[in-house]
């Protein structure tokens, strides 16, 4: 372990892994402690630590990321409907797949910098997106989505049981829907956590920081700093067909808005949340707008009304009109506000401010003169 | 003199226009191996343009550059370095972002990983042996109790420093030095000038531009004088430094 | 006994209330028929609960509600955004399964959101009641065995609208089609290409247009010296809006062609939809699934309670959302229990009457609801704003009736009930 | 925006009384403590030089006189000429008569020569007509419509002190203006800099070639991380050995 | 055909007078002062309820009700007469008519305003900041003034009238002396095409040919030497933005009647007008237009039945297409400057 481990690291894992494991405990208070949406919180971390390895780390922001997910979703989909309900085999062509697709547009895009690249991978996305609700629905099925039915060949399958019921992605038989799915994903977010953190520890990591930082040195310093791009574009690219995949095999359903580029825009607005760069940011940025999508928007006014139940009948009504303002159908708004807030309180995202907080209190036990990493130098740009 | 010794860069009578303007015209210069070849002239001569020749960043009008046996025009810079040719900015190119022993590790993984390598899997701090070798370079620069600040942090002659620093630590055959001394404090001019002795030593090629004449005497084995983008004289050091020509268009009487 | 599978199906409801799970689309465009469909559910479990005036509870015909809930359990229900997106609608419907325990998933404002809800209630084996959703594929090649719906479909406006436009514009017509580029597009285009053309008018043009394309004018001009003589647009929501209001800016309403009227058909259209295309709407034909100004008593005493509840007449939305809930709870009453493939037993083949829309069957075959539908024209002179549509025509059940068949899909079992936790 | 209160009311200037003083000042790069309680005078028409190591904070002294974001002034008083620099931002600094020529020229990029001084000229203020700029630095001349940034290290040296020039100066900053300049060029800017002398025009001068800067200087300061080791007359360091070998290395 | 292409040209100028009009607002901040405004449909959509909220001005009512006349769903009848007609008479009627480009005279102040707040309040902290983070403020600042707009008025399109002898179509045929009839052509849409080749020539002038241009370029290029100048940047930067928000806000106005505005219309044109900008090449005005025009007119003549038949779908991606290959054949877009935004 250690000779290629630092114990800081590995405390970092543990605690990481723990707080992830512990998450049906540690979620219940905050009423997100069901399977559906933990399994969300595991998928959108590994999309968005993905998608951290490229601009996090490379600082090339993709706005096109969401195609790499609906590729591994409709891969993992193709597989259970042609060769077997079984995760494994849709996991490994969903991954394969979105690699390929990485690697094309990679390439491509790769060839510009800037907004010149985010540009490209956002207009690689939106035409598949298009196209995908549209004129490739034979592929995708379209607007409703591709789903498994019974009439699905399912080759592999079909050579040692005849399918019956309801066909459900399953791991050698054994269902991955409720709580399996939860730790089944679970698995797959601290897999690409650790992968995450080797990268960003390891000297190929630093070379990707080396490029974010001055390509031109890099290029004068002997390094072909293409390869080492695309590289890192692929592998964020499989990690989110990897998501993709994960999303079908909890949720057997492949719809096209997952291509949009609302969706790319989220997985980028996760990351930033969080704090680029980081590694435990992109995770929490992930948890923290699912949490907002799936549980703010469900305080209804009758919720409202019980959560305040203390309160005397006229104070409620004015309360519960003004919270009703934030949540339910409101809950948009509570989003953009958080964004504001969080990125004008805490510049650099979340885990920017826990660091800010932490060095304050560092400060506090030794006042000596520390060399903070500001300066116009590093600002400017 | 090494007259004996073998030419390791030819630049072969290169022009270079920008435009109207002729910022080299029919360059021919051979550098010897194990030589220091100083390049001195005017402000606007053309001595970054033609270092920007060598190293690939500006491809010539015409004529072309051979280093021990390759032809570096139309190469890509990265093979150029991995050709073992190294240079130092006019303005410092470091990477702001790093620490100041990463700017110096990563060139050494260059050198060590070729052009491109993934390694994912072994952590940066467990690459001993780069490491120590990176912080003998800051040692020897006199940036190791800096070790840990934000390279972008560092003060002018520092970044200089440090530039310089990311170079050597490559053991490049050519060293390419565009006023490696500019701003830096005589003191550490001095303790420059001491290293670059001592590399050298080891027999390191260098090309050197250079306004301060006190480096340029203590160093250059041999003195190319640029104006106007042509080479008005050449040759050993105290025959440049008595040239009618020279007098005029750069050390204008003084010295 | 019923006992006997007592606890042996999702969300079996074991305490004093059950919940039904409300999957509406808050946010996003179509967050107005949400929050329509949303009033009228509340309504809904008002008038269950017994609370109100009982709105369409004194006059469904049979009824078995009781108004003391559902089986005696106080109806209660928790929500969800589906941001009409099929991802978010399972995503809630899931959440509201899973974590809140619901006994029924319904709502819901496109035909994608309503399949592939349909297929995860399938899945888990929890009763989805359809809400708004049009396309032919819900009660089609798509629908499930627990899976119902109540509003009409596009091949029923076909059947319905064809005779109105044959009478109005003549049996000589060449009709252009632009046709939202997905599913429920195509089989509006589908139904009402076919119904058209039974009349004997010829299809000049079909053409695809990309969904929320905000600005149709590059599809427009085509239209123009095509030699067609009737633009109709198979869009929906903004698209809808968008495409009527340009087409008429256009020309399109003041022009001849082929020595005729030249005009504008929009098969399918809401009052919401009516109001955003504001003066574009008048005179336009198309159906709709019920209206507040019906005459019968069902239509009257829920636009009654409606506008009572909120001072405003009910949308088409709000009404088959009210009526959805409604017949579960008779169902559940009915079966004596909650147990979905009972309740399944009880829907299939129901008839009932009262509801608005004449005598109606919740057809066995493929669980979608047999009714009387109605041709809509858009008001010359609106008295209020919510008076945007006349009644042109209800067309009887027999018309609009069809063979199931005709679409296949398969409903799948209703047991053994899978397991959803 | 800084610590210090606006304080507006002009002090009367007795003869004797500094042009320009700085009273302790104390600047910070967010974190880190830089320029740490530095204080000097300068009177009307003197040329001051800055010396010092790298990083001794040189560069960090004269961005915070010139008012720039970074180092943030936290405390201390700027006074030129009865004007409150310390209370100003970097523009109302420069209207107030500051102009500093900074250490890498800071030539604008995609604006041509004659841009880069028309540029200067904006602002209320104005210095030398843009001809009489041509006059002195004829190469600026042959080269005005090219693109500042690709100009050779000299001839931006000379851009970024006839973009000074251009304005209407009361003190001039001068960043290390020798650093990469040919012995011809460096008498040539030296010739220009006893011509802005002679104009009256009060200025500092940062530079590690330390025997040209004190050749120009009246008085000099020497800095030591952050802090002042040395105040005194040009010709006090040139005799005193001990001090130039410890700090200047010559 | 011919008279097919023609029409189609013409959408194709009138398509391209709105990207350019919009890419305009969004390329003085995006393109030339570097920031990632995500806000910019917002602004668009403020401007077009700007128009909204004039015509519901002058369309306000007086409402009385009548108890003893009760509508089907039981609240008493309304009897609502207008105010303005009231007071003004016909006059009243002319401003009711022309609400949609009368609201202009709102819309400017009203945009100027809320753009130069929305600099001085927030963006101003953002310029230095890395553009990630000016994403996520300017989005959520998108976000929340959309749900502000849908408390307001609702989520449903409201449609806007536009005045009567601007209705309907221009027999632009019979003008070039061809059969009447053949080419017609909405007239607000000629009138949109005009009012934006207005406001994009203005626009430009100001910028190209004042040396406030350069300043800001210069500001943009090195913030702190053009501070040392003497110049107050921030000023300048302010009153940028405030253009670009009336800019936006005033296409926002006029394209009202052509799309009834809800509170997601900014959004639908938010990423076409940044691929625009960025095809046309950061920090360049006339590219901005350029692009704008080109993209405009391909996706018309794509979206010709005869075009679909041969690349089905393709008119689903033409613009994306498009932007893949111009950015491939030129590294900076049509006319992108050197540097800005490449890093
Ligand atoms: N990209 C370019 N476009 C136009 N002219 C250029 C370009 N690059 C350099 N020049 C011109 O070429 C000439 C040589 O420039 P170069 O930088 O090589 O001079 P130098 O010898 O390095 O001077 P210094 O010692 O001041 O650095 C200069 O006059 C410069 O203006
Ligand atoms: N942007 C910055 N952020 C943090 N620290 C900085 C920054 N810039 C400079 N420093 C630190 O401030 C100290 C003084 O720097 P400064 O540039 O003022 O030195 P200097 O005297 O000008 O040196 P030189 O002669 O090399 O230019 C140095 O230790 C440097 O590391
Ligand atoms: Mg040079
Ligand atoms: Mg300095």
């Amino acid at each position: 372990m250690s000779n290629f481990m630092s114990r800081k690291d590995l405390t970092l894992f543990l605690g990481f892994a723990a707080v992830v494991l512990l998450l049906p405990i540690l979620a219940t208070p905050f009423g997100a402690a069901y399977p559906d949406l933990l399994q969300r919180f595991m998928i959108f971390g590994i999309f968005a630590v993905g998608f951290n390895i490229l601009f996090g780390l490379t600082g090339y922001l993709s706005f096109g990321h969401a195609a790499f997910f609906g590729v591994g979703s409709y891969a993992a989909m193709w597989s259970f409907k042609l060769l077997s309900l079984n995760a494994i085999p849709a996991i490994l062509f969903a991954v394969v797949m979105s690699g390929l697709f990485a690697v094309a547009v990679g390439y491509v895009s790769l060839r510009r910098s800037g907004i010149y690249f985010s540009i490209l991978t956002l207009a690689f996305a939106q035409m598949s997106y298009n196209l995908a609700y549209s004129v490739l629905t034979p592929i995708t099925n379209g607007e409703t989505g591709l789903r498994m039915t019974l009439s699905d060949p399912r080759v592999i399958d079909g050579l040692f049981t005849s399918a019956s019921g309801a066909p459900v992605p399953s791991l050698f038989g054994m269902s991955l829907s409720g709580w399996n799915g939860f730790y089944f994903t679970a698995i797959f977010l601290l897999a690409t956590f650790f992968l995450s953190m080797r990268i960003s520890n390891s000297p190929f990591g630093m070379m990707l920081k080396g490029i974010k930082s001055n390509q031109n040195r890099m290029n004068y310093t002997g390094f072909n700093t293409r390869p080492y791009t695309l590289t890192a574009f692929i592998i964020s690219g499989m990690l989110a067909g990897l998501a993709g995949s994960l999303l079908v095999v909890t949720d057997p359903l492949a719809g096209a808005e997952r291509m949009q580029w609302t969706a790319s825009g989220e997985v980028v607005l996760m990351t930033i949340l969080g704090g680029v760069g980081t590694l435990v940011g992109p995770v929490i940025g992930a948890w923290l707008i699912k949490y907002f999508e799936n549980i703010f928007s469900s305080f209804n006014d009758n919720v409202l009304n019980n959560f305040y139940s203390f309160l005397p009948d006229g104070l409620r009504e004015v309360v519960v009109a003004v919270s009703g303002k934030f949540v339910g159908e409101g809950w948009h708004l509570s989003l953009g506000l958080l964004f504001v807030l969080i990125v004008v309180f805490l510049p650099g995202g979340i885990m920017e401010g826990v660091r800010r907080i932490g060095a304050r209190f560092g400060h506090m036990r030794k006042g000596s003169k520390s060399s903070a990493r500001v300066g116009a130098t590093a600002a400017v740009g | 003199m090494q007259t004996n010794k073998n030419v390791v860069l030819h630049v072969a009578d290169v022009h270079k226009h920008f435009g109207g303007l002729h910022a080299l015209s029919d360059i021919d210069l051979q550098v010897k191996e194990g030589e220091t070849h100083a390049i001195i002239g005017p402000n606007g001569a053309g001595k970054s343009t033609l270092l920007n020749v060598i190293i690939g960043r500006l491809a010539p009008s015409s004529g072309a550059v051979v280093f021990d046996g390759n032809v570096l025009t139309g190469r890509k810079p990265h093979e150029i370095n991995q050709l073992g040719v190294a240079r130092v900015f006019q303005t410092p190119e470091i990477f702001a972002d790093l620490s100041v022993i990463q700017n110096v590790m990563t060139p050494a993984f260059a050198k060590r990983d070729g052009a491109f390598k993934i390694n994912m899997f072994s952590a940066v701090e467990n690459e001993r042996a780069i490491r120590e070798e990176a912080e003998h370079m800051l040692e020897d620069v006199g940036l190791i109790d800096r070790r840990e600040t934000h390279a972008g942090a560092l003060s002018r002659g520092d970044k200089r420093r440090l530039e310089l620093a990311m170079c050597l630590i490559q053991k490049p055959r050519l060293l390419l030095l565009d006023e490696p001394t500019a701003g830096m404090s005589r003191h550490d001019t001095n303790t420059t000038i001491e290293l670059l002795k001592k590399i050298k030593s080891r027999g390191m090629t260098k090309v050197i531009i250079e306004h301060d004449m006190h480096v340029v005497f203590s160093l250059a084995d041999k003195i190319t004088v640029l104006a106007g983008g042509r080479i008005i004289a050449e040759g050993a050091p105290d025959e440049v430094r008595g040239d009618q020509r020279v007098q005029e268009a750069y050390l204008g009487g003084a010295h | 006994s019923r006992g006997a599978w007592a606890q042996d199906f999702c969300n079996n409801p074991t305490g004093s209330t059950v919940t039904f799970g409300l999957n509406l689309p808050l946010t996003g465009a179509y967050a107005e028929e949400g929050a329509d469909e949303q009033k009228a559910y509340e309504l809904a479990i008002k008038h269950l609960n017994g609370e109100g005036d009982g709105g369409l509870l004194n006059v469904l015909k049979p009824s078995a509600l009781k108004g003391n809930g559902i089986l005696g359990k106080k109806v209660q229900y928790v929500s969800s955004d589906s941001q009409t997106k099929s991802d978010v609608a399972r995503a809630g419907a899931t959440r509201m399964i899973e974590r809140d325990g619901a006994i029924m998933i319904t709502g819901g404002s496109s035909s994608g959101e309503a399949i592939a809800v349909q297929s995860l209630c399938q899945e888990l084996g929890v009763i989805f009641m359809a809400g708004l959703t049009h396309s032919n594929d819900t009660t089609g090649k798509d629908k499930r065995r627990y899976g119902f719906r109540h509003f009409f479909n596009a091949y029923q406006s076909g059947i319905a609208i064809a005779p109105v436009l044959g009478e109005e514009y003549g049996k000589e017509r060449r009709a252009y089609h632009l046709t939202a580029d997905y599913t429920w597009g195509w089989t509006q285009e589908e139904s009402i290409k076919a119904a058209t053309e039974a009349l004997g008018w010829q299809t000049v043009q079909t053409v695809r247009t990309p969904l929320g394309a905000a600005d149709f004018s590059q599809y427009l001009t085509p239209v123009l010296n095509s030699g067609a003589d009737v633009l109709i647009l198979n869009h929906y929501g903004n698209d809808m809006v968008n495409s009527l209001t340009q087409a008429v800016q256009f020309g399109m309403r003041d022009r001849q062609a082929n020595g005729k009227q030249f005009e504008v058909v929009v098969p399918l259209f809401s009052e919401l939809m009516a109001k955003g295309a504001g003066e574009n709407i008048k005179g336009i034909f198309g159906t709709s699934n019920w209206h507040w100004n019906l005459p019968d008593e069902g239509s009257k005493a829920f636009t009654k309670s409606f506008g009572a509840a909120y001072g405003s007449p009910p949308s088409q939305a709000a009404h088959t959302a009210y009526v959805q809930a409604l017949l579960y709870a008779d169902a559940c009453e009915r079966a004596g229990t909650f147990y979905p493939p009972e309740v399944i037993k009880a829907l299939e083949g129901f008839e009932f009457d009262g509801m608005g829309n004449g005598k109606t069957l919740y057809r066995a075959e493929d669980h979608q609801c047999m009714k009387s539908v109605l041709v809509v024209r858009g008001n010359e002179k609106p008295t209020s704003q919510f008076d945007v549509l006349n009644i042109v025509k209800e067309i009887d059940r027999e018309t609009a009736n069809y063979d199931p068949a005709i679409f296949g899909g398969e409903l799948g079992a209703a047991e053994p009930v899978p397991q959803c936790r | 925006m800084n610590a210090v209160a606006l304080d507006t009311k002009p002090v009367a200037r007795v003869s004797d009384q500094p042009f320009f003083s700085v009273r302790d000042i104390h600047a910070y790069y967010g974190e880190s403590y830089i320029v740490q309680g530095v204080t000097f005078d300068i009177r009307h028409g003197e040329i001051l030089a800055l010396l010092g190591r790298n990083g001794a904070g040189k560069t960090s002294t004269l961005r915070a006189i010139a008012r720039l974001d970074d180092p943030e002034l936290h405390r201390g008083e700027i006074w030129l000429d009865g004007q409150p620099i310390h209370s100003m931002k970097s523009f109302q600094a420069a209207r107030a008569g500051i102009q500093l020529v900074p250490e890498d020229r800071r030539i604008i990029q995609g604006l041509t020569v004659e841009e880069n001084l028309t540029l200067a000229q904006v602002a209320p203020g104005r210095g030398w007509e843009i001809d009489r700029i041509y006059q002195h630095f004829p190469r600026l001349a042959e080269r005005r419509r090219q693109e500042g940034t690709t100009l050779s290290g000299g001839e931006q040296q000379m851009l970024a002190i006839a973009r000074a020039l251009a304005r209407d100066l009361k003190l001039l900053l001068l960043d290390e203006p020798f650093e990469g300049l040919a012995p011809v060029i460096v008498h040539e800017i030296e010739r220009i800099l006893q011509e802005i002398k002679a104009l009256g025009i009060t200025s500092i001068i940062v530079e590690q070639n330390a025997v040209a800067a004190l050749k120009l200087a009246d008085r000099a300061v020497i800095l030591d991380t952050g802090e002042v080791a040395f105040t005194g007359t040009a010709q006090e360091v040139l005799d005193n050995a001990q001090l130039r070998n410890e700090y200047l290395a010559i | 055909m011919f008279e097919v292409l023609f029409l189609q040209f013409l959408n194709g100028l009138d398509k391209g007078s709105a990207y350019a009009l919009i890419a305009l607002g969004l390329t003085l901040v995006f393109g030339t002062l570097g920031v990632v405004n995500f806000a910019h449909g917002a602004l668009f959509m403020i401007g077009a309820f700007c128009a909204v909220t004039f015509r519901q001005l002058l369309t306000l009512e007086t409402v009385t009700v009548d108890p003893n006349n009760l509508s089907p769903w039981g609240t008493p009848v309304e009897i609502r007469a207008p105010l303005v007609q009231a007071w003004f008479g016909d006059f009243g009627a002319i401003l009711v008519n022309y609400s949609v480009p009368l609201s202009l005279l709102l819309a400017i102040p009203v945009m100027l305003l809320i753009g130069i707040g929305m600099e001085r309040g927030l963006i101003k902290y953002f310029y230095k900041r890395p553009h990630a983070e000016q994403i996520l403020v300017t989005f959520g600042l998108a976000i929340v003034l959309g749900e502000i707009i849908k408390a307001i008025f609702g989520p449903n399109p409201i449609p806007q009238p536009m005045p009567t002898d601007l209705r309907g179509a221009a027999d632009i045929g019979a003008w070039l002396g061809m059969a009447p009839g053949v080419i017609t052509y909405p007239l607000w849409r000629l009138v949109y095409f005009l009012f934006s080749a207005g406001i994009i020539a203005a626009v430009f002038a100001f910028l190209q040919f004042t040396t406030f241009g350069m300043v800001v370029r210069a500001g943009m290029a090195d913030r702190e030497t053009v501070g040392i100048l003497g110049i107050n940047i921030d000023r300048r930067f302010t009153i940028m933005f405030g253009i670009a928000a009336v800019v936006a806000g005033m296409a926002g106005v006029m394209y009202t009647p052509l799309l009834p505005p809800n509170y997601t219309i900014g959004m639908d044109f938010l990423v076409i007008s940044f691929v625009v900008v960025v095809v046309g090449g950061m920090g360049s005005l006339p590219g901005a237009i350029a692009s704008g025009f080109l993209l405009g007119i391909l996706q018309s003549f794509a979206s010709m039945t005869q075009v679909k038949a041969i690349f089905p779908g393709i008119d689903q991606i033409i613009i994306y297409l498009v932007a893949v290959i111009i950015l491939l054949v030129r590294p900076r877009g049509l006319l992108g400057r050197r540097g800005v935004m490449e890093t």
